[in-house]
């Protein structure tokens, strides 16, 4: 983790595959930009998200971990994404715990919303951006 | 099989691949005796679909709507073999230009997207779109389709849906997608989900002219395309478009010779157009400092090129895209060759020539200047420094008269003069000079001296105007300018009083035998000389290349002292050597220089790739009009001469070096474009840039129509709707008052893909206050329509939902009559909707009319019986739905009844059966639907589709159908 | 609240009579000579201990995958122990039917760690021994629920020291009618109140790695702990605790790494799995041999977490485990 | 392992945004990759060929394809492998167009972060295993609850279509309320005479059973083979049908619920319902005055029923035009909210009942007073905001439609969601609005929210297809990417089981551990997240193939 922090930050996102990720290859044909930090992890759903796999993101360096997924109610597999909402929130509280709210979010981006999709994680990129850097000054 | 228990029991795929490659769509054998084993379903009396394998069974669907697209998956989920037909580019009908979905305010583009993947994935469906039924005939039981497949003009198995050939399309259209909301290209995508996710070609008919201005280019300049962009005011488009093929757009706008005018068809009905100065204007429209250098990656490989002329600059411009190191090596002290040290500042002024070379410089070249090649580096470096070697180095050396006195102080040579000149010396001339020559640059010396304060400036040319081969205009700008020429003489003597020249002795001429280049020899007529004082005179008698510096490579020269190139490769006998221009030309025009370069990198980057070497394009006569043709276009084409371009007048031009030509003013270019034949059509004009721009060459111009015929077992009709056009409605003011639009059309100003990513936007501000007016051509006997379209009520519910959403505090209105929110969930939202602050008003607004800051609607509100009068910034008509136009002409070849407002006629019994047996129809076709019903009625039509063609022939049996 | 008073030695007697029958047993607590501990009671109850102030395990491990049925078993366990049960019976892993659970008020324990020679078992005197020394244990002092009352029946103490015996579910009043007398209202105050509210736990990455540094990775936390109930726990595989080649190809991939690799990511990880199980009782501090605070972040970050869905942990048989459930209606907020 | 990579320039989309040349340098020399190549277009003939090539000549054992997004070219590479002899699931996409390409600026940037992005795709497809699209037996039979207008289309389709049909009805007689309906709008036919005709065309049928005055006692088992027990009046009988259409109707709303309107307290106040059955027997003076009252029963918070019931309105049109074509002189009057004549020809409808004489009164009813003389009704005028009290003869109130009686019996038996008014819910309301959330199992007709005979023929024969679909080869195939449980690893917990929202997951008591119905399972990965253990996983996105991924994209460089 130490001989990253001048770098920029590395983003993990876990997009479920029929919104989110959907979203993203939008934003690619659209040629809309947003920062290389941010990377994409497809699954299928994104209750398929195990919290241990967030946890494994920070641990093993990157600076912010985004879960997103359909609108709740949008959901492929009819429900999936209600349980992702309490799993997530809970784990953020967690995240809240250990002082480190902002390295997890949870997005709600469905296919069509490419410009959504490319505010939120440039919004969340440039946000830990400027607390490392904030940091880094300290 | 039949003693098989029915415990759940797995087999792979490849255990049944003897039947099917894992394909949905055939039943395997023993499959079927099983379930005519089971349940008896088999026997005759019984229905008996058991038997009938519906994978030998084709069904049409004509449409690529929710409706089609659900009746295709069913029929196909059954094994049936599907075509569906779209009329248009890609499936999604009208669901898909939806932003949300009421009650549920789902994403629309989510919830279809999967199943238009769906229908391109599913092996029992076969997708053309482009394609529409022509003719069908009932054959026994089944149908004889006529289909027509639209050419789109892009071979859907190449295109890759790069998306790289749109921002180069100079055509710009409204989108059908977003309802007219926002442009698109004539060659286009219609939006990011679309399926099949293809490019194709908006192309509405065959271009009227030749095009035979782009094939005289040298460089083929998409001439069509600028003056497309310039003639619909997009100024920037036009320059990046010539840009594209032609490093000096500025250069070129100014002093091309411009053969292009010379052949433009335009030119046969009346006056050729002014491509060249319309290019200049491109360029007086745009800041070529703030050109961005495009992404380039770097190759190992360098190139030298040798003279920074027209011919070496764009040649080290094309290598240093491609990648290449470039340096070029320039013996003058500035880069720019003849266009920098002859042409003079009046014809082409430096700064502008210094941008365009800038930009070279900003792409990495690397101009080394004040080298000369011999002197201070020997060829033999350069050649084994760099992996190729290009040479321009122009036609530098002046030719002599060769008559007595001409070394006498006081006779000059033209380039020379110009060249002392252009680099800003000092340098005095007499009161009388004298120009010898006929061409380009003796007029420059004389319009050039003139301007330097010469009081009597003359011209002496051997034969008569007609041969001279300076320009045209060029020769009247310099008689206006008060030069006179004296044709038909040639100086014999030049006499020196004191070292100094004092008068120049002369001979008559006269025409005779047409010589080698075809011009008439002159002939010395006896005993006609006589003298001119002069105390200057200047000699412009044409140029020769200068090539001693390169024997060392042992490149061949012609006798004329030229290098001997190929000049459609640029390749010379020695390997990695290349050469073009006027050093292989002898003295030319700079576009022609500019093609030489450009060919010869084209050559060096297959060269250096280890690729064969090849022509860079090929050369193509241009064309002329044929006899009629003319008469035909004069006939549809109004007169209109060209618009010439103001120039400064002589008194004020001859007293300085300022630019001679003042160049248009945006209104006179756009009139001027607009007069190109080629911008007179709809749709592509066939301008070649997409085909220039396509990497895996998948457009094809010469596609044509076809007509496919097939057999079907049966027809599904989802012709889907259209909606009202509320114009007619004058007391709205739809298309008069801006501000006023459609439901649909809000609806695209919503939604994410449209226009405007989703904001709400009224011409860039954002609206605060808006006016709902439902039933516009539903419930409304004036408009002829007295029934109710369904989904009015509940799509405004939706729009002032998202309204509320995405602009606080906004103000909203909604007329209506009844409020018919009677599907599942639709109440509670209509309700939320009003308690969420959306002003419901029972009764329908008299007018609309236009006030100083909005649009003020009339209404009685007919529970309070009072008249208001609300002020607002958008009004939107919820307009009803109407058959789709298609409808009729489709009711028509199928002789299928409709009722008196277009939609198909079915009983709420059978809701898709028509009045031809099996012929079946859903969606609003058949009468107005919100999504469900429609996703049912398609389910339904693909079961009495189903039934029809598995139980055909048993029909008496089946007791299905009266 | 509705209860019956238990002169002295009512309940052995009752137990007792329980016990005559063979399917019969109880668990419970036994004190001899080096203190109290566990015991399952066959045939009779002998050296029984209602409290037992001091904390080894959590008796509700001994009843992971207790599926047999015909074995009559009553528990007279520590509130958080009941609670481990409870949750246990949720994840199946205890069959129910013929369990009845009875948590017992209690005063606190002492860690078994702690160096002592006597300590008392009458509630009195235990009440006065942990308000005098400071022995009692941090989990126990932030205990949420040392309260009786959970479980099918439970045992509360009243200022007196007197037992009154009170039943929450069926099976609780099944246990209550085996002891004569009649119910009657039980004094409002009892000797340990309800507990009031811990500030939220907060803590950060770097005292959390600084804590967790000591960690040999023996897993002992994992083993105790009551409601980490998983047969083949993730961590044994090489995903997550990789050793040898699995370990060098990790390396080869992220780079240098600490070793043992992982404690982090296997506390965090944990922590999240049972962080709406966790009764924090703290019995896998009490097994840990570095001495590390797991309590803290265990117990704290639980409380956080369950708290979000206004969920205890073995408060009742019926309130399901949060993530395996959900409104349509909420978290409206959670979404950044 | 024997990894292939093959990188696509895409032209100069990805080649002039991604260093594709150093990539495919750098993967030559990684460990597990046996070819790493960059093309110009790999999606071409000779691109694929050069694919092939490699798999057969080098035996590559995984192929990764760097180019568009995976979503772009369908099955193109899944073909090839399987024409290379290679199984489909081997192959790993990574999107490096839309991902790189497209969105960065900087080619260093977009090369390393493309590196990265092959990087995962090559950890994760070292866990790749061939995958097989099973295939599971299935009856072709269904299973029909209901024997109403949806119900019976159903079983119309479905036995001509040669499946086994067994038709349940709960009633002595088929046809629900359609049954006692009169002179039905649009059809211009008694309802009796449509189910009349419907019976009629499964009479013939040798592979349709119906079992009237029968309910369903047990319901057991999966997709494709449900168990199913039934208690007829001959009392038990077993089947075992391969999917399931409830088509379990309404029950009409009964108006004791509203006192002020005096129902059932005198007989001059009839529902809708009613009218049809005693229109002719009813004692009425000539030119009657009668009173017709919207939305009884729907729109109406306070009792529990926002929802608008569809069909009352064009219910109360029928009415009001019975009445004038029996009287002309009779005065009828309809109090309304909206009038929501929504069908085809309903709004034509509307205005011709009005031309009729029939008049419409925007009105809130406040009160229905039965006196000797009439019944008198006071209410407000909403037109004009004032309040009246007339009388009238006769009262017929237009009830709506109340979520079925066995709605939740019917839940908890298929599995079946309620939504908040007690009607069942559907999976997608707009695109799939017959199906539920268990594979095989659909809804149709009213019982999912209040619809008219038309759209009900439509649910019933819409889900009928649906279900033929899925049956008529006698097998279904199962998507690979589902979820299967390691039984040495499972601790029976039954959380996934609680979780699953296709409820595939089933627990064996004697084992204690879980088991999925593959047919069932959706592939959502739900159970694999929520398995504190990991036992349970799905399928070709196992646990450590994420986390390899989210190893390769943290390496630290």
């Amino acid at each position: 983790m130490e001989e990253k922090t001048n770098k920029n930050p590395e983003i993990i996102g876990f997009a479920c595959s029929f919104c989110t990720f959907k979203a993203s290859e939008m934003a690619g044909s659209l040629r809309m930009k947003y920062p290389d930090g941010v990377k994409l992890v497809q699954v299928p759903c994104s209750s398929r998200v195990d919290p241990a796999f967030v946890i494994k993101a920070i641990l093993e360096g990157a600076d912010g971990a985004f879960v997103a997924g359909c609108h709740p109610g949008d959901c492929h597999f009819i429900k999936g994404n209600y349980y992702t909402r309490r799993k997530i929130a809970a784990l953020k509280e967690m995240f809240d715990a250990f002082s480190m709210k902002d390295k997890l979010k949870l997005f709600w981006v469905s296919a069509a919303e490419a410009r959504r999709f490319v505010e939120k994680v440039t919004g969340m990129y440039d946000e830990i951006k400027e607390k490392k850097n904030a940091g880094k000054k300290a | 099989m039949e003693e098989k228990d029915l415990s759940l029991q797995v087999r792979t795929a490849d255990a049944l691949s003897v039947e099917s490659e894992s394909n949905h769509d055939i039943t395997p054998v023993e499959t079927k005796r099983a379930s005519a084993s089971r349940g008896g379903g088999s026997d005759g009396s019984a229905g008996g679909g058991g038997d009938v394998s519906p994978s030998d069974r084709k069904v049409l669907v004509v449409g690529g709507g929710i409706g089609g697209i659900t009746a295709a998956l069913e029929l196909a989920s059954c094994g049936v073999k599907v075509t569906m037909l779209e009329e248009g580019p890609s499936i999604g009908g009208r669901m898909i230009q939806l932003d949300k979905t009421f009650p549920t305010l789902d994403c629309s583009t989510c919830t279809l997207s999967p199943k238009m993947v769906e229908v391109a994935l599913n092996r029992n469906i076969e997708l053309l779109s482009w394609a529409k039924p022509m003719a069908v005939e009932k054959v026994g039981q089944g149908f004889q389709v006529k289909i027509l497949q639209k050419s789109r003009y892009v071979d859907i198995q190449k295109c890759n849906s790069c998306g790289s050939c749109s921002p180069g399309c100079p055509v710009v259209m409204k989108s059908e997608f977003n309802m007219g909301t926002g442009p698109r290209k004539a060659i286009y995508i219609p939006f990011p989900q679309a399926i099949p996710n293809k490019a194709s070609i908006d192309k509405r008919e065959d271009r009227p002219c030749k095009a035979a201005c782009v094939d005289a280019c040298p460089i083929h300049t998409n001439v069509l395309g600028y003056l497309k962009h310039i003639s619909e005011g997009r100024f920037a488009d036009a320059y990046m478009l010539i840009r594209a093929t032609n490093p000096f757009p500025s250069v070129c706008g100014r002093v091309c010779y411009a053969p292009c005018e010379g052949v433009c068809n335009r030119g046969q009905l009346d006056d050729p157009l002014a491509i060249r100065d319309l290019k200049r204007f491109a360029v007086d429209h745009f800041d070529v400092d703030s050109l961005e250098v495009p992404q380039i990656t770097k190759t190992e490989k360098k190139v030298a090129v040798i003279g920074a002329g027209p011919a070496g600059l764009a040649c080290a411009h094309n290598l240093a895209v491609e990648g290449y190191d470039v340096t070029v090596f320039e013996a003058l002290p500035e880069p720019g060759g003849m266009l920098r040290y002859a042409i003079p500042e009046y014809r082409l002024p430096k700064e502008e020539l210094r941008k365009e070379i800038g930009y070279i410089e900003k792409l990495g070249v690397d101009i080394k200047c004040g080298i000369e090649i011999g002197k201070d580096i020997t060829i033999d470096t350069i050649k084994n420094d760099f992996d190729a070697i290009f040479i321009g180095t122009g036609a530098p050396k002046g030719l002599l008269l060769g008559v007595e006195g001409e070394d006498s102080q006081g006779v000059i040579d033209g380039i020379q003069f110009l060249r002392v000149i252009n680099s800003g010396e000092a340098l005095t001339t007499g009161k009388n000079v004298a120009v010898i020559g006929g061409g380009n640059t003796a007029v420059d010396c004389a319009r050039t001296a003139r301007r330097l304060g010469s009081e009597n400036v003359k011209l002496i040319y051997r034969r008569t105007r007609d041969e001279m081969p300076a320009a045209g205009e060029e020769i009247d700008a310099l008689l206006h300018e008060g030069i006179e020429i004296e044709f038909l003489s040639t100086p014999i003597r030049f006499y020196a009083e004191n070292g100094k020249l004092s008068k120049m002795e002369c001979m008559r001429m006269e025409l005779g035998e047409a010589d080698a280049s075809g011009r008439r020899r002159p002939v010395p007529v006896d005993k006609s000389e006589f003298s001119l004082p002069v105390d200057m005179v200047i000699t412009a008698l044409g140029q020769a290349a200068q090539t001693s510096f390169i024997e060392g490579l042992g490149v061949t020269l012609a006798k004329n002292g030229t290098i001997a190139v190929d000049s459609a490769t640029g390749l010379t006998n020695v390997e990695g050597v290349f050469a073009g221009g006027d050093v292989s030309t002898g003295p030319a025009y700079v576009v022609d220089a500019i093609a030489a370069g450009q060919k010869a990198a084209f050559s060096i980057n297959r060269y250096l790739k280890g690729e064969e070497v090849t022509a860079a394009w090929e050369e193509k006569k241009p064309e002329q009009l044929t006899e009629n043709e003319v008469t035909q276009l004069a006939a549809r084409t109004p007169q209109a001469e060209r618009i010439h371009m103001p120039e400064v007048n002589v008194a004020e031009r001859i007293t300085n070096f300022n630019e001679v030509t003042i160049g248009y003013s945006p209104e006179d270019a756009m009139a001027e474009a607009s007069r190109c034949l080629a911008g007179h059509i709809e749709g592509c004009i066939q301008c070649g840039e997409c085909e220039k721009r396509c990497e895996v060459r998948a457009i094809d111009h010469t596609m044509r129509d076809e007509i496919i015929e097939r057999e079907y077992d049966s027809i599904v009709l989802a012709p889907g709707f259209d909606l009202y056009d509320p114009t007619e409605k004058k007391e709205y003011g739809y298309g008069t008052l801006e501000g006023v639009m459609t439901g649909i059309e809000f609806e695209r100003i919503c939604s994410v893909t449209g226009p405007s990513g989703g904001d709400i936007l009224l011409n860039g501000k954002t609206p605060k206050r808006f006016y709902f007016i439902q039933c516009v051509g539903s419930r409304d006997r004036q408009s002829g329509a007295r029934f109710c379209s369904r989904v009015c009520c509940m799509y405004t519910a939706k729009h002032a939902s998202i309204v509320k959403d995405r602009i606080k505090g906004a103000e909203i209105y909604v007329s209506y009559i009844d409020v018919r929110a009677y599907g599942k969930g639709y109440e509670e939202f209509y309700k939320s909707t009003q308690e969420s602050g959306t002003f419901y008003i029972r009764g329908i607004p008299g007018e609309v009319i236009k006030t100083d800051n909005g649009l003020l609607v009339r209404v009685e509100d007919m529970l309070s019986g009072e008249m208001l009068e609300v002020e607002v910034d958008l009004v939107v008509l919820a307009t009803g739905v109407r058959p789709r136009k298609q409808t009729e002409e489709l009711c028509k070849i199928m002789s299928i009844e409709r009722d008196e407002y277009g939609f198909i006629n079915v009983d709420s019994i059978h809701p898709s059966r028509t009045n031809v047996d099996g012929i079946f129809v859903c969606g609003m076709a058949s009468g107005p639907k919100d999504v469900p019903d429609t996703v049912a009625s398609g389910g339904e039509a693909a079961s009495r589709c189903m039934e029809y063609i598995t139980t055909e022939g048993q029909m008496a049996e089946g007791g299905g159908r009266p | 609240m509705q209860a019956k008073k238990l002169n002295n030695g009512a309940i052995e007697g009752v137990l007792n009579e329980f016990l005559k029958d063979e399917q019969h047993l109880v668990l419970g607590f036994e004190k001899d000579k080096n203190g109290v501990s566990h015991r399952i009671f066959k045939k009779s109850l002998d050296q029984y201990s209602f409290l037992n102030p001091l904390f080894s395990t959590n008796g509700a491990l001994f009843l992971r995958r207790l599926f047999a049925k015909g074995m009559q078993i009553v528990l007279l366990l520590r509130p958080c122990e009941i609670r481990a049960y409870v949750e246990l019976v949720k994840l199946t892993q205890i069959e129910r039917e013929d369990i009845i659970a009875v948590s017992v008020d209690c005063l606190g324990t002492v860690s078994t760690k702690e160096k002592i020679d006597e300590i008392p078992t009458e509630a009195g005197q235990l009440d006065a021994y942990m308000k005098e020394t400071d022995k009692m244990r941090w989990a126990c002092k932030v205990c949420r629920e040392p309260r009786g009352v959970v479980g099918d029946a439970g045992i509360r103490i009243d200022k007196n020291g007197a037992f009154w015996a009170t039943s929450y579910t069926e099976k609780g009043e099944g246990f209550l009618s085996m002891i004569e007398g009649n119910l009657e209202e039980a004094p409002k105050e009892m000797l340990i109140s309800e507990k009031e509210k811990l500030p939220k736990f907060q803590t950060n990455m770097d005292d959390f790695e600084k804590d967790f540094s000591k960690c040999i990775m023996c897993m002992n936390c994992r083993d105790m702990c009551p409601v980490c109930y998983c047969i083949d726990c993730v961590f044994n595989g090489d995903e997550y605790l990789p050793k040898g080649d699995a370990l060098l190809n990790k390396v080869f991939r992220t780079g240098s790494t600490n070793m043992p690799q992982g404690k982090e990511l296997f506390h965090l990880i944990r922590m999240y799995h049972v962080s709406q199980t966790c009764v924090g009782c703290g019995a896998c501090e009490e097994a840990c041999p570095q001495g590390i605070p797991l309590t803290k972040y265990f117990k704290g970050t639980s409380e956080r977490l369950q708290g979000m869905f206004a969920y205890m942990s073995g408060r009742n048989f019926d309130e399901a485990i949060p993530y395996l459930t959900f409104l349509e209606d909420e978290l409206k907020d959670v979404e950044d | 392992m024997k990894t292939g990579i093959f990188i696509c320039h895409c032209g100069h989309n990805i080649k002039h945004t991604i260093d594709v040349k150093k990539l495919s340098q750098y993967f030559k020399k990684y460990p597990n990759v046996t070819v790493s190549e960059d093309y110009p277009f790999v999606c071409s003939e000779p691109g694929q060929d050069m694919i092939r090539e490699s798999i057969e000549k080098q035996g590559l054992d995984r192929v990764l394809i760097a180019s568009c997004t995976p979503s772009l070219h369908g099955d193109l590479f899944k073909d090839l492998l399987k024409k290379s002899d290679l199984n489909p699931f081997l192959l790993r996409r990574v999107s490096i167009r839309e991902h790189c390409s497209w969105v960065g600026d900087d080619l260093e940037i977009n090369t390393e972060k493309a590196r990265r992005l092959i990087l995962a795709g090559l950890y994760s497809a070292a866990h790749y295993v061939p995958l097989e699209e099973k295939v599971v037996e299935v009856t072709k039979s269904a299973l029909i609850v209901g024997g109403g207008v949806s119900g019976l289309s159903a079983a119309a389709f479905l036995s001509k279509m040669g499946m086994q049909v067994y038709l349940v009805e709960k009633e002595a007689e088929l046809g629900g309320h359609v049954r006692a309906l009169k002179n039905i709008w649009p059809a211009r036919k008694d309802g009796k005479e449509i189910i009349d005709e419907m019976v009629a065309e499964l009479a013939g049928r040798k592979n349709v059973e119906i079992f009237t005055s029968t309910t369903i006692s047990a319901f057991e088992g999966f997709f494709g083979n449900y168990e199913v027990t039934l208690a007829t009046p001959e009392g038990e009988k077993k089947m075992t049908a391969g999917g399931v259409i409830v088509a379990i109707g309404f029950a009409p709303f009964d108006p004791i619920v509203k006192p002020e309107l005096n129902y059932g307290k005198d007989e001059r106040i009839i529902t809708t319902l009613e009218f049809e059955e005693r229109a002719d027997t009813l004692q009425l003076p000539e030119n009657p005055r009668i009173a017709i009252l919207h939305c009884v029963g729907s729109r109406d918070e306070q009792i529990g029923k926002p929802y608008c019931s569809r069909v009352c309105c064009i219910n109360a049109l029928r009415v009001g035009e019975a009445v004038k074509n029996k009287c002309k002189d009779s005065y009828v009057e309809s109090f309304y909210m909206d009038v929501r004549a929504h069908p085809r020809g309903g709004e034509e409808y509307f205005e011709d009942t009005q031309e009729k004489g029939v008049l419409f009164t925007r009105a809130n009813v406040a009160e229905i007073t039965p006196t000797p003389a009439g019944l008198v009704i006071r209410g407000e005028d909403t037109l004009f905001g004032e309040f009246f009290e007339r009388e009238f003869d006769l009262v017929v109130l237009s009830i709506g439609m109340s979520p079925p009686i066995d709605n939740k019996l019917m839940a908890t038996l298929f599995k079946i969601t309620l939504d908040k008014d007690k009607f069942f819910l559907e999976a997608h309301i707009k695109l799939r609005p017959f199906d539920t959330a268990v594979k095989g199992i659909f809804i149709a007709g009213s019982c999912s929210g209040p619809k008219d005979v038309e759209e009900s023929i439509n649910h019933g024969r819409a889900s009928a297809v649906k279900l033929f679909g899925f049956l008529n080869l006698g097998y279904a195939f199962v998507d690979p990417f589902i979820s299967s449980v390691d039984p040495k690893r499972c601790s029976g917990c039954r959380m996934c089981e609680t979780a699953c929202v296709a409820k595939a997951i089933k627990f064996d008591e004697a084992k204690r551990v879980v088991h999925v119905e593959e047919a069932a399972c959706m592939g959502c990965g739900l159970c694999n997240s929520t398995c504190p253990s990991s036992a349970i996983s799905l399928k070709g996105s196992i646990d450590m193939m994420i986390d390899d991924e989210i190893s390769a994209l943290t390496e630290a460089i």
